[in-house]
């Protein structure tokens, strides 16, 4: 009979624990849901927090989900519960550019909003585009043109090789820098790959720097990478490596600056893309989304031109990068 | 009779000699190719001090390893153990309530050693197969560690200046992790060899039912090994955090399966009894060397990892096929 | 050869009722009930059947290489390779698709690539028998991971999508409710159980795991078991990429990490005991249950990832606790007997 | 008369389904060697477990030097002064010859380990012993006889006041027996007390002053061994005649089945010829470590073979794996059998049908009841003690496990069988139940080969015995030539054989 006991005891316990999760899905006001790449990425939590804050404004409820590991299997294993959950409309940042479509499909077919945000994919009703791909790609590709004086060898140092966004930015600044003559003198030495973590971004930035003697800029269009690139250049300062790419100021802070390893970065700010990917959703709801080429006004009175992206065939572009120097990058900081 | 040949070879005897120093020799051989292969690239001040410190950690874990092995159990959750400790004290660090750099190092010894006993305990008094009482706990202290940190880093600037000024600063030309490398190995040397309870690890692995007719008490040798691992894992989430200056809930991701190659490179055997200090020492250092000499050596990022599990394959092979030819000598002796 | 003392031996295997609640396998069937019961009470829209089994689906592909796997474990040993093995096979069907145009011979070069992995893994093991299966299949993980990586490059190879009857593999549903993909499952799971207790095979294996010299004396063919356990969990790895690839559309070199330790836990879960010999298989295919139902729920009530990976964690130590809680409390009653 | 050193009274031992040991009294004087004999089984070696603190007895107490003691382990007998040598060497295989001489009580100051002192003092120890090993050598690479040595040396490092040797001769051949008996009597000179078990009366009468006799586990009694006779102490340790013990039927011999030429197999044995007729029990026997099991292991195919002709019923086989050997009709009960022979935790029907399990599907599946069935009938044909042929063979005795083996070779249709020492670790009344069912099963035409080290059994049973000593055959003895002393000095006759060494 003990062993009984035993048993039931064990099934309450499951139930207990699993009970006193936060809040029933079923609360009346719509549920905005954003699901991000992974669950460790300070650049993430910062949309987020934009996400809500757009969400509380709109009168809607805000949900945050984030997968186990950056894949996009757990992603469409949060799209299906969102979708069995109800929510109104979701905006997610893709780990794939094209496995996600048949579920967004499904969502969108039962009338479900999907924005895409950070990085597209196919099946997105509408990628919120922080910053057109190629607008980004010049940036850095005139960043690196600046800081080497116009030659020397540089480096690229990005985030894990299947990365959809930087894996655009790469191919954008290859085609860039082949057309245009300017940049005939600059020598793209090698693409190394530090997968978002500090450990491995720290070896390859250390690698990098032993193999090529003569390296003159390592350019980081990742957040996590610039970090650690500018870490490496701060330990060892009489390497004479520049760092451009993009970063988050509150990071970077002790490192951009002229006589700093990272004279300036560029951004954008991942609380507007977070915030703007909400209004799209009730935008979308709304019907007020026209076909490529028109532009219309969302409810934070911004109004926005829908231009044709690539793999969602629609996109708004939510500004051009934001530059970080040694003068603002205090002022910043204090915000993300 | 067999006349073992000990006499001709000084004090130590046979075997495990010889299988010490084929694997130094092997290091050096690496190390020879490596030098020729990258034009002159890796033997230089700086490879070496950052190897010695970016693997310094990978080293330390190695020796609380050695120990599980030797007692013929393992431990797949000292990467989880790792994140959890050091993501606790610069959490701590954080808030301020860690003000020395000191205290910081014992605290998260503290908290390995406390992860490091819970398993212990499940092991012995549980009966529980270490390969699943690891397995289970290693989700349960990485989901902690993700738990604890809210998803959100610690960024740098919010650790301690003299926490990260340590992992940089050099004592006698020597980088300050690896001194700790150096005092774990004496540490580990005299242990194993000179003390009650160091022999009384090889006894357990080397006849369990002989040490329990002996009167050892083997389910606290077991939990004892298990605390110690932990607190090295402790140690070493100290050194990965004060290195790269930031916590990140993904770090440390996967060091096991690193560290598990590093010791049965190093000749530790896997059903117990069997492994020295030194044998991991060399171990450790050989897959340091593997791991930053890949890049350096021009083998492309996509190679890398292909190589490294090949490289553990082959080295496991090496070990039977010279255990198998020891076994058909010895056979071979017998007059009969 | 006359019976000497005519003494008589039963050999009808009386059922005790008691016995019967308290195997294994009805504190699993209790776990799922609770598992359930707590779902259908956080959200009302766990019971929607379509969505239950979108769901099902998702945990599916994880489940499918916990068939294979619980047979591995019957025998003592393990096989940490199979995420590494469905990355590589799902990137050949890829590869080979993109090059010859026809999806045929990627799912062909799919179950072959698969299979001869994991018929790598039991030649290296079977002719090296001392070397332990962890460090092998570990060692083979990286590499099966790593060509994947060397093949893919920094890209993905995909396209698979657009084959319509391909697609239907997963996302196909029986009168727009039951998938395929769980019909298939299902099938296959009760041919490894039947296979795995009824037969001679089976028979063989229980023993190998229990005793293996006693099971070479009685003149099974040990090492030659051991090979086919392993080339047929490399076969479940190729069909298992097969059906990635029909879900996915395209494969990245980080595809299915980590399913290789989800696996373990549902086999373990289920009963299977990792000293080999013991367990059944109706256990673990209700643990499989159990694990993605479970997941589901927590997800339902937006617990994060991190927190449900907590509770699996508990959920396994527990589990494997209990048969020594068990004897805990049975050498007390003994010793307040004496 | 020297004082009573150790005296143990009314101790009693129960293992599961067994009483190991039933009220045992014995004394032990100082500076006195005190055989214990017995036959296997008797109760010897858990007597010596008991004292040693391995075991704890249910009833009983203990006396060293007049006060009571209770041991918990051997760590506390070693304290006390005690020291056994068992039969199989409990030994660590990693590590050196030194260690494992020093195991337990490390020569420590400080709480550091002085292993030069330790190396110094274990080269002394072993060179009183004049082993031909140093300290440094590992104990994995040492012989049996070897690790003895090296088990006596610990005796001696704890200078202990009493040392047991549990069949310390069994795996030494005569001049390092003759070393052996030296070195006891050395000790015993200088005050030590020994027990030395044996069941070799020339152990015995060249050692023991008194002689304490085991038998079903209980306590025979003591007597001065210069005042009983042979006859007497074997009559005290069998309790019965040797001829009626062995119902050895007359078998009318049928032609030959199994011829094997000049085996070899490196490190272990070399030139194995012999045959077999079928319904003739052919007895292997030799000390420990002449290798007999290496070579039946070969011959049923669970080792390779380096070289040699094996001629099943004439014709030249080459036997690769068990599974071939038993369709020929080759079957072997193993020597080990709880690790080799059975499955413990499974039922006996399991057990028993595992070697045949094809004859009994149905279709695709096993058919179980078909299975059980099969089962009981033959374990009932060996008359096994148990309930259902579901209980677990865990819960057997050893006599019962033996049965449980035999019922699993009947089986299938076997024309040879291989027991490998049948009756070890048995009770007796479960020997006579074996040695009955041998005898049948020749009468039946079984060709049996019997691999035993007890001589009554060998000398009982067997129509022609082969002797092997250490990987050789060193002599061939029919039924009606064989006495124990020629057995013995075959046993020991390394490479004296008439056809002249390698």
């Amino acid at each position: 009979m003990k062993k009984l006991i035993a048993m039931l005891l064990a099934v309450l316990m499951i139930v207990g624990l699993a009970a006193c999760g936060n809040g029933g899905g079923s609360s009346d006001k719509p549920v905005y849901a954003i699901i991000c790449k992974d669950a460790s990425n300070p650049y993430m939590s910062r949309m987020v927090q934009g996400f809500k804050e757009a969400c509380d404004a709109i009168g809607v409820t805000a949900l945050e989900k984030s997968p186990e590991t950056t894949s996009a299997e757990d992603q469409i294993a949060i799209i299906n519960d969102l979708v069995a959950q109800g929510v109104k409309g979701i905006a997610i940042a893709a780990n794939d550019a094209a496995a996600l479509e048949a579920t967004i499909k499904a969502a969108t077919d039962k009338g479900i909003a999907v924005v895409t945000l950070d990085s597209d994919t196919a099946g997105s009703q509408m990628f919120v585009n922080q910053a057109g791909v190629k607008e980004v790609a010049q940036v850095l590709v005139d960043s690196v043109m600046d800081m080497t004086g116009g030659e020397g060898e540089f480096a690229v140092l990005s985030a894990s090789s299947t990365a959809t966004n930087q894996n655009a930015w790469i191919e954008a600044m290859k085609a860039i820098i082949k057309d245009d003559a300017k940049y005939a003198n600059l020598k793209w030495v090698e693409t190394v790959y530090g997968d978002d973590e500090s450990q491995k971004s720290t070896d390859e930035m250390q690698n990098l720097m032993t193999k090529y003697p003569n390296l003159e800029v390592v350019c980081c269009p990742t957040t996590v990478g610039v970090l650690a690139a500018a870490q490496v250049v701060a330990n060892n300062p009489d390497c004479g490596i520049k760092i451009a790419g993009l970063g988050l100021p509150s990071e970077m802070k002790d490192y951009v600056g002229d006589d700093k390893a990272c004279p300036y970065m560029y951004l954008w700010n991942p609380i507007d893309v977070g915030n703007c990917g909400a209004y799209m959703i009730k935008a979308i709801l709304d019907g007020k989304v026209g076909d490529v080429g028109t532009s219309f006004t969302a409810d934070n009175n911004t109004t926005y031109e829908i231009t044709a992206g690539d793999p969602a065939e629609k996109q708004i572009i939510v500004g051009p990068p934001f530059k970080f120097t040694g003068e603002n990058i205090n002022e910043w900081a204090g915000v993300y | 009779m067999i006349q073992t040949k000990s006499k001709s070879l000084g004090k130590f005897s046979g075997l495990l000699r010889s299988r010490e120093s084929s694997l130094l020799l092997v290091m050096i051989l690496l190390v020879l190719v490596i030098q020729w292969r990258s034009g002159g690239a890796f033997l230089t001040k700086t490879v070496i001090t950052q190897l010695t410190q970016n693997y310094a950690y990978t080293m330390v874990l190695s020796f609380g390893m050695l120990l599980v092995l030797l007692i013929g159990g393992i431990d797949i959750s000292i990467g989880a153990t790792l994140a959890l400790s050091g993501m606790s004290t610069s959490l701590l660090m954080a808030d301020g309530i860690i003000t020395n750099p000191l205290l910081a190092f014992l605290f998260s010894i503290v908290v390995g050693s406390i992860c490091g006993s819970v398993i212990g305990v499940t092991i012995s008094k549980g009966k529980v197969i270490p390969i699943i009482a690891t397995l289970g706990l290693q989700y349960i202290f990485r989901g902690l560690t993700y738990l604890v940190s809210g998803t959100k880093w610690v960024p740098s600037d919010k650790m301690l200046a003299g926490y990260k000024s340590f992992a940089q600063g050099s004592f006698l030309g020597l980088n300050n992790l690896f001194w700790i490398v150096i005092i774990m190995f004496v540490a580990m040397f005299v242990f194993l060899k000179w003390t009650n309870f160091g022999r009384q690890i090889y006894e357990v692995g080397s006849n369990p039912e002989a040490a329990k007719i002996s009167g050892i008490r083997i389910d606290r040798v077991k939990i004892a090994v298990y605390t110690i691992n932990g607190a090295i894992a402790g140690l070493a989430g100290a050194m990965y955090t004060s290195m790269y200056a930031t916590a990140q809930g993904n770090m440390a991701n996967g060091a096991e399966m690193d560290v598990i190659a590093a010791c049965v490179i190093g000749g530790v055997s896997l059903d117990g009894g069997q492994g020295s200090a030194f044998g991991v020492l060399l171990g450790a250092t050989t897959i340091a060397i593997i791991s930053k000499s890949l890049s350096l050596v021009g083998i492309d990022a996509f190679w890398q990892q292909a190589l490294k599990g090949g490289i553990i394959a082959v080295a496991v092979l090496i070990n039977v096929i010279v255990q198998r030819n020891a076994a058909r000598r010895a056979l071979e002796g017998r007059e009969i | 050869m006359a019976t000497k003392s005519g003494r008589t031996i039963s050999s009808v295997r009386e059922r005790s009722a008691k016995s019967l609640f308290l195997r294994w396998e009805f504190l699993l069937v209790l776990i799922f009930l609770g598992v359930n019961v707590m779902n259908i009470s956080l959200s009302s829209n766990y019971l929607d059947a379509y969505n239950l089994f979108t769901n099902i689906n998702g945990f599916l592909t994880k489940a499918l290489v916990a068939l294979p796997m619980a047979y591995i474990l019957l025998l003592g040993d393990i096989d940490l390779s199979v995420g590494g093995n469905i990355c590589l096979s799902a990137t050949v069907l890829g590869i080979v698709f993109n090059s010859t145009g026809n999806i045929w011979f990627g799912i062909m070069a799919a179950i072959t690539v698969g299979t001869l992995c994991g018929a790598l893994n039991g030649l290296i093991l079977t002719k090296y028998t001392e070397l332990a299966p962890m460090i092998v299949t570990l060692a083979t993980n990286i590499v099966f991971r790593g060509l994947s990586e060397r093949i893919l490059g920094d890209g993905s190879t995909g396209g698979m999508q657009k084959i319509k009857w391909f697609t239907e593999l997963y996302y196909g549903r029986v009168g727009n409710m039951v998938p395929y993909l769980f019909i298939f499952f299902c099938v296959l799971a009760l041919v490894f159980g039947l296979v795995m207790h009824k037969t001679v095979f089976g028979r063989h294996m229980f023993a190998i795991g229990e005793n293996k010299k006693a099971a070479a004396y009685a003149g099974i063919k040990v090492q030659k078991v051991r090979m086919f356990v392993y080339t047929l969990a490399g076969l479940i790895c190729g069909i298992t990429a097969v059906i990635y690839c029909s879900w996915m559309g395209s494969v990245k070199s980080n595809a299915c990490e980590g399913y290789e330790l989800e696996a373990i836990s549902m086999c373990v879960l289920g009963g299977i005991s990792t000293a080999g010999g013991k367990g059944t298989f109706v256990g673990s295919f209700i643990a499989i249950f159990i694990v993605g139902l479970l997941r589901y729920g927590l997800n339902l009530i937006n617990l994060s990832g991190q927190t449900i990976r907590i509770i699996l964690g508990i959920l396994l130590i527990v589990v494997v606790l209990y048969p020594t809680i068990q004897d805990a409390i049975k050498n007390r009653k003994k010793k307040a007997v004496k | 008369m020297s004082n009573t050193v150790l005296e143990l009274r009314g101790i009693t031992k129960i293992f599961p389904g067994v009483k190991a040991l039933d009220n045992v009294r014995f004394d032990l004087r100082e500076g006195e060697i005190h055989a214990l004999m017995g036959e296997n089984g008797a109760g010897k070696s858990t007597f010596i477990k008991v004292i040693m603190g391995v075991h704890q007895a249910e009833e009983g107490e203990m006396f060293l030097n007049g006060e009571k003691v209770n041991f918990k382990s051997t760590r506390d007998a070693q304290k006390a002064g005690i020291a056994a040598i068992y039969q199989h060497v409990t030994a660590y295989p990693h590590l050196t010859v030194a260690e494992n001489i020093f195991i337990g009580h490390l020569k420590k100051r400080f709480g550091v380990v002085q292993w030069g002192e330790m190396y110094k003092e274990a080269d002394r120890l072993l060179g009183e012993l004049n082993a031909d090993f140093d300290s440094h050598a590992l104990m994995g690479n040492l012989s049996v006889a070897q690790q003895q040595m090296v088990e006596i040396a610990k005796a001696l490092s704890l200078n202990a006041r009493i040392i047991i040797m549990d069949e310390p001769t069994a795996a030494l051949t005569k001049r390092e027996s003759e070393e052996l008996y030296r070195i006891a009597l050395k000790l015993r000179d200088e005050g030590v007390a020994i027990i030395f078990i044996s069941h070799r009366f020339e152990d015995m009468y060249a050692l023991a002053s008194r002689v304490t006799v085991f038998r079903d586990s209980q306590y025979i009694g003591t007597y001065n061994v210069d005042e009983i006779t042979n006859a007497d102490l074997i009559k005290a340790m069998v309790g019965r005649e040797i001829n009626d013990l062995f119902p050895k039927p007359e078998v009318e011999l049928g032609e030959e089945i199994l011829r094997v030429e000049n085996l070899c197999r490196t490190g272990y044995f070399k030139d194995v010829s012999f045959s077999v007729r079928k319904g003739e029990i052919l007895g292997l026997t030799g000390l420990v470590g002449a290798r007999r099991t290496e070579v039946v292991q070969t011959i049923f195919g669970v080792e390779k073979l380096k070289s040699g002709k094996i001629f099943w019923e004439g014709k030249e086989v080459k036997v690769r794996n068990p599974a071939e050997a038993m369709k020929m009709g080759i079957g072997l009960l193993p020597e080990n059998r709880q690790i080799e022979g059975l499955i413990l935790d499974w039922g006996i029907g399991r057990n028993i049908t595992l070697t045949e399990l094809k004859s009994y599907v149905r279709g695709l599946f096993i058919d179980e009841k078909k299975e059980n069935d099969v089962s009981k009938e033959l374990a009932e044909r060996v008359d096994t003690k148990a309930v259902t042929v579901f209980d677990k063979a865990s819960s057997l005795s050893g006599g019962n496990q033996q049965k449980v083996v035999v019922a699993k070779a009947l089986g299938s249709d076997f024309k040879l069988l291989i027991l490998d020492e049948p009756t070890k670790g048995v009770d007796v009344g479960a020997k006579a139940a074996i040695y009955e069912i041998m005898g049948e099963l020749a009468l039946d035409g079984y060709a049996i080969i019997m691999i035993s080290s007890e001589m009554p059994e060998i000398l009982g049973m067997s129509d022609r015995i082969i002797v092997m000593c250490e990987g050789r055959v060193t002599g061939e003895l029919s039924r009606e030539e064989a006495t124990q002393e020629k057995i013995l000095e075959l046993a020991m006759a390394k490479h004296t054989s008439e056809e002249g060494g390698e």
